[in-house]
């Protein structure tokens, strides 16, 4: 088991919002979704020690990691990106993916990982000396993926990627999603796009409330129209 | 039955003030006890209302010791250059630092945070460069020297011990009331509001500007009273009290009374003052021990000496529907 | 299409509000862009859209915070608000929510509200007493008048929210995302809430993710996306628009159209 | 004319180096330094102490190295107890300000118990004189001139390529992507500091060279850094070096042609000017 999530719970200050959540992922793609504002992303910042939990326990690779520091877990190969437009506004995008790379891990190997997310995509190396806030919006998304990427991941954890794309470039990122998946990559996905993660993942976790909902492991029993009941059914 | 013991003990700390008040003048004769008790009478006048707008208002306005420095030099350059009879001379500086205070405010509030620091301590360094220059009139770096007593029908209040005392301290209390009731009105509240969150303040029709601007202009009228006071007791106005260290101190008063309580900030003004005054054989490293006060109170006591008050598990239950201290938010939660 | 939609709908009887070719750029990038649209008194409009579609930018637009359009023009009651400071917008009677439960958390419930009285409709004394008795009432939240507001939960904070702004009785009500985190019953008793203060007058400004509210009580939705406004209509045809489907609703469509039907 | 742009560039360089400081500080932490100047006296102090016969008499190159590598144990002293408390608090702001301001009162009073308050000469890192055009210039102030830009190339070197610079600046910009990356943000706030500090450190060397040391010589030159970073807008490195210059300029010309007591009042006319056009000054961004 690549990561386990074992009865987490977390929150901001007073407010709860992770309750005893638990999810796992193997050698696979996992995919969440699930309403606004239930805890998606707090599950990722949780992972990756931005929040630390008030109950359970993360185990990556074997080790626990619950109250890590995000930098020790990055240094585990355990990458988040997370949601948003710009990662680093006023930075060149070849400065943003040479940060990518700035666990001790991955540091040595930049050159040849930068080959690598250029090639993935091809408009970053042209857009290299650009800064990131004059990116348009798939560029951007390319950009923080890419600079996850220079992490040299194990297992990576994306927020929401397609977030404010033209159907098109949705298109176009899946599709790099895919070749990420394809080099042996962990992927732990969040999107509101349920056609692309139905299209991506073995396993699917709704998440309400703070708690998983529904446990899909089996894609081809997944009745599209029940998860889309279960979806709306929460407020209907 | 609770509410009464409120009640009955609000009246007897009121009685216990005033008692105090009117008793400490008549022990307090020595030359330099009596010094020191109306320094930090009127550092507590300054403090307290710098407190309103600081603590409540969450403004970076540190110009307001410059309140304080103009009001002492419009006592002395009108008396003293221009003969304007004394008495007079307080509605001029009044009306003078009021104008000041609006104007610098309301040009210094087009901006946020830090930079309102800024320019209002740059106002304070104008201050002192103007003095510097216009020697004619201010008296240069040396200052201005025999500012006229206070008189009130021929009795000159230099000439009796307890006069400026008694002065010192009427002022003091109408201030406290004043500053008190501005706090904990609908206006205090707006301020509160705007602190804390001034988008959602704006979006239920509080002006944000006009508040502030008002809340500065109001801090300053005893502001500049107390500076008034002070040329006419110390006989002098002098540029130092546009200095650094003077808006170090009265800032200190302020944090290490406790923000936001207007109370606290009278305490430390008069417990630093003396206290400074009582290790004067320490020569400059008292100025360390306060320094190192100052950080060791504000991590571990962040509202302030005054929020000890509140350790008092009854009175902790009648604060809760108060306005706690800005810095204190984070202790508590 | 559209423009002509709302055009027709404002023959009538005057607008309330009037959004016309408002746009707003961030450097390179344009949060809003030539959005136009009427609302009526009792009206309620729903604004759908992706994340970062502009739906806040408009709304803080329209009312002035922190920022004011650089091309178009809002009109409020007859009166135009596009250069207007927020506290007068606000006193016009166009309130707003946040999307973030805000409160002035240092104070209590009832001065919360008693803000919004004093400053945003002139009350004090008696008749500044009864309005938040009223506006607390109505919320529920009478019992915890004393508390402060930092001790309210998310609802409670989200209802405090609205208390501040019904106690001055306005007539356009703008709510951004009210129900996001919210349980399923507080959800369903927010939507009364909402219908509620239509019932009294108040016409609605409704931007939500949660489409079975947004749809079940909008009696027209506007869909944005890259700031612009790319439909405006009747639920039900919205729900099937295909450009709707493609930009929002994606896999959501098929059940979008079960509610709408 | 040539003695008045000496005199603006000396002053301009000086007051770059110090609002330097000051601005990456608030550019990563969002807290304003008012020890800084202090820290620029106590680096003065260092280096007379350690080069000076009259304390350990080591020569003026020890001196300097010697007293850079304190101001980086002071950075890191600074930041641990007057600053790392509060980061991330409510009113971190304000708190700062007090305990920064309360650090430098105990260093300014230390220095002034254990050196006394006479003043003290560094040597001159270079001396006599230089004729340029028809200008005659001290070495000392020409050496400021070129050093300056060149320290402050050398930052831009270091924030744009290093590893620990490009941290300083994705720290600053945003906070939880930096630590997504792996970057330790603790690190990185001490790295900010004690860069500050040498800066600081640097800046009080120079300043000590030309005029005489004490310990109140740090608060003009803070009170003056002021000025420039709400001019030229805090956070913003080029905003920052173009105020110092300017500050500096507008400093040397209308103490000449209008008199060195209105100069202050200048500056302040100047700084409200700019302020009412450009409320973030020159080129900073909003807070």
């Amino acid at each position: 088991m690549r990561l386990q999530v074992e009865a987490i719970s977390a929150g901001y200050g007073r407010v709860r919002v992770l309750h005893e959540i638990s999810i796992a992922v193997d050698n696979q793609r996992v995919g969440l979704f699930g309403p606004n504002g239930h805890g998606k992303t707090t599950l990722l910042r949780t992972i990756s020690g931005l929040i630390r939990p008030t109950a359970g326990r993360v185990i990556f690779d074997g080790k626990d990691i619950t109250g890590r520091s995000p930098q020790s877990i990055v240094g585990e190969g355990l990458v988040h990106v997370p949601q948003g437009s710009t990662l680093l506004p006023r930075m060149t995008v070849l400065e943003a993916l040479t940060l990518g790379a700035y666990s001790r891990r991955a540091w040595p190997r930049r050159r040849s990982t930068m080959e690598q997310v250029f090639s993935l995509f091809p408009r970053l190396a042209e857009r290299r000396a650009q800064r990131c806030n004059t990116l348009s919006g798939g560029e951007r998304q390319m950009a923080a993926i890419g600079a996850g990427l220079m992490g040299c991941p194990k297992l990576l954890m994306l927020d929401e990627p397609t977030l404010g794309l033209a159907p098109k470039l949705r298109a176009e990122l899946a599709q790099a999603i895919h070749a990420i998946a394809a080099t042996g990559v962990g992927l732990l996905v969040i999107d509101q796009d349920i056609d692309m993660l139905l299209g991506l993942c073995d396993r699917l976790y709704l998440i309400e409330q703070g708690r998983v909902a529904l446990d899909v492991v089996d894609r081809s029993a997944i009745q599209h129209q029940d998860v889309l009941k279960r979806y709306f059914g929460s407020a209907a | 039955m609770k509410k009464d013991w409120t009640r009955i003990g609000r009246i007897a700390s009121i009685v216990v003030v005033l008692a105090v008040a009117a008793v400490a003048p008549l022990v307090l004769t020595g030359g330099v006890a009596q010094n020191l008790a109306v320094l930090s009478i009127l550092y507590a006048v300054v403090a307290s209302n710098w407190d309103l707008t600081l603590g409540y208002a969450g403004i970076f306005n540190f110009a307001h010791v410059a309140f304080f420095g103009i009001g002492s030099y419009v006592a002395a350059i009108a008396t003293l250059q221009f003969g304007v009879p004394v008495w007079l001379d307080l509605i001029l500086a009044v009306v003078v630092v009021v104008a000041v205070g609006g104007l610098v405010s309301a040009l210094a509030l087009r901006l946020r945070g830090i930079y309102v620091a800024l320019v209002t301590f740059a106002l304070t360094q104008l201050c002192v460069a103007l003095i510097n220059s216009a020697k004619d009139i201010t008296g240069g770096p040396v200052g201005l020297i025999g500012v006229p007593d206070l008189e009130i029908r021929g009795f000159e209040l230099g000439s009796e011990p307890h006069a400026y005392f008694y002065a010192a301290e009427v002022l003091l209390i109408l201030s406290t009331i004043a500053m008190r009731w501005l706090a904990t009105s609908h206006f205090g509240l707006s301020l509160v509001a705007l602190r804390d969150y001034e988008a959602y303040a704006v979006a239920r029709g509080i002006p944000a500007r006009r508040q502030r601007v008002l809340a500065i202009m109001a801090s300053s009228i005893p502001t500049s009273l107390a500076g008034c006071l002070y040329a006419h007791y110390l006989i002098v106005a002098s540029p130092d009290v546009f200095s650094f260290s003077l808006t170090t101190l009265l800032l200190s008063m302020v944090l290490v009374g406790g923000a936001g309580t207007i109370y606290g900030p009278i305490v430390a003004a008069i417990v630093l003052t003396v206290g400074t005054e009582g290790l004067h054989q320490l020569g400059n490293i008292r100025y360390m021990i306060v320094a190192v006060l100052i950080v060791l109170t504000l991590r571990f006591l962040p509202g302030g000496l005054w929020s000890l008050w509140t350790l008092v598990p009854a009175i902790r239950r009648r604060r809760a529907t108060r306005v706690p201290s800005p810095l204190a938010e984070e202790a508590s939660s | 299409m559209s423009m002509q939609g709302s055009r027709m709908q404002t023959t009538g009887s005057p607008p309330l509000l009037e959004v016309a070719s408002v746009g707003k750029s961030f450097g390179a990038l344009a949060a809003v862009a030539d959005v136009s649209f009427a609302l009526r008194e009792r009206d309620i409009l729903g604004i759908a859209g992706p994340n970062g579609a502009g739906k806040t930018t408009l709304f803080n637009l329209i009312t002035g915070t922190p920022f004011f359009p650089d091309s178009g023009r809002v009109t409020f009651r007859g009166t135009r608000i596009d250069r207007m400071a927020p506290h007068r917008i606000f006193r016009l009677g166009l309130a707003r929510t946040f999307q973030k439960e805000a409160s002035f958390a240092n104070l209590t419930v009832e001065q919360n509200v008693s803000l919004g009285a004093t400053y945003g409709a002139g009350l004090s004394g008696r008749a500044r007493e009864r309005a938040v008795d009223a506006a607390l009432e109505r919320l529920d939240l009478s019992a915890m008048r004393r508390q402060p507001a930092s001790s309210l939960t998310v609802y409670g904070t989200k209802r405090l929210m609205l208390a501040s702004a019904i106690v001055v009785g306005p007539k356009l009500l703008m709510l951004d995302e009210p129900a996001s985190g919210l349980t399923a019953s507080e959800v369903a008793d927010l939507q009364s809430l909402i219908l509620g203060f239509r019932d009294d007058g108040m016409a609605i400004l409704l931007i939500e993710h949660i489409l079975p509210l947004l749809f079940g009580i909008s009696e027209r939705v506007m869909v944005m996306d890259f700031g612009r406004k790319l439909i405006e209509g009747p639920p039900s045809e919205v729900a099937r628009d295909q450009r709707v489907i493609d930009a929002y609703l994606g896999g959501q469509s098929e059940a979008a159209h079960a509610l709408a039907g | 004319m040539g003695a008045i742009i000496v005199s603006g560039l000396v002053s301009g360089a000086l007051y770059a180096l110090v609002a330097a400081g000051l601005s990456l500080i608030w550019g990563s932490l969002g807290v304003f330094n008012f020890a800084h100047g202090v820290l620029l006296m106590t680096g003065a102090y260092a280096a007379w102490w350690i080069s000076s016969p009259d304390g350990l008499g080591l020569g003026l190159g020890i001196g300097i190295v010697g007293a850079l590598a304190f101001m980086v144990v002071l950075g890191l002293v600074v930041y641990l107890l007057l600053v790392r408390p509060w980061i991330g608090k409510a009113n971190a702001e304000l708190a700062v300000i007090m305990t920064t301001i309360a650090g430098s009162i105990f260093l300014q009073n230390l220095i002034l118990e254990i050196f006394g308050g006479r003043y003290k000469t560094i040597d001159q890192v270079v001396t006599g004189t230089v004729a340029i055009g028809g200008t005659t210039i001290q070495a000392q102030n020409l050496l400021v001139i070129i050093l300056a830009p060149v320290l402050l190339i050398a930052m831009w070197l270091f924030l744009t390529r290093n590893r620990t610079g490009l941290a300083i600046r994705a720290v600053a910009q945003n906070q939880d992507a930096a630590q997504l990356f792996g970057i330790g943000v603790e690190r990185i706030y001490i790295a900010t500091f004690s860069v500050s500090a040498v800066l600081a450190g640097v800046a009080g060397i120079l300043l000590g060279g030309l005029f005489n040391i004490s310990p109140d010589m740090g608060t003009d030159p803070l009170l003056r850094a002021f000025v420039v970073v709400v001019f030229g807008g805090l956070g913003s490195l080029p905003g920052t070096i173009l105020g110092a210059y300017a500050i500096g300029m507008i400093e040397a010309f209308s103490s000449y042609y209008i008199g060195i007591y209105w100069t202050p009042v200048v500056l302040f006319v100047v700084l409200i000017g700019v302020l009412v056009v450009r409320p973030t000054g020159l080129m900073g961004r909003p807070t």
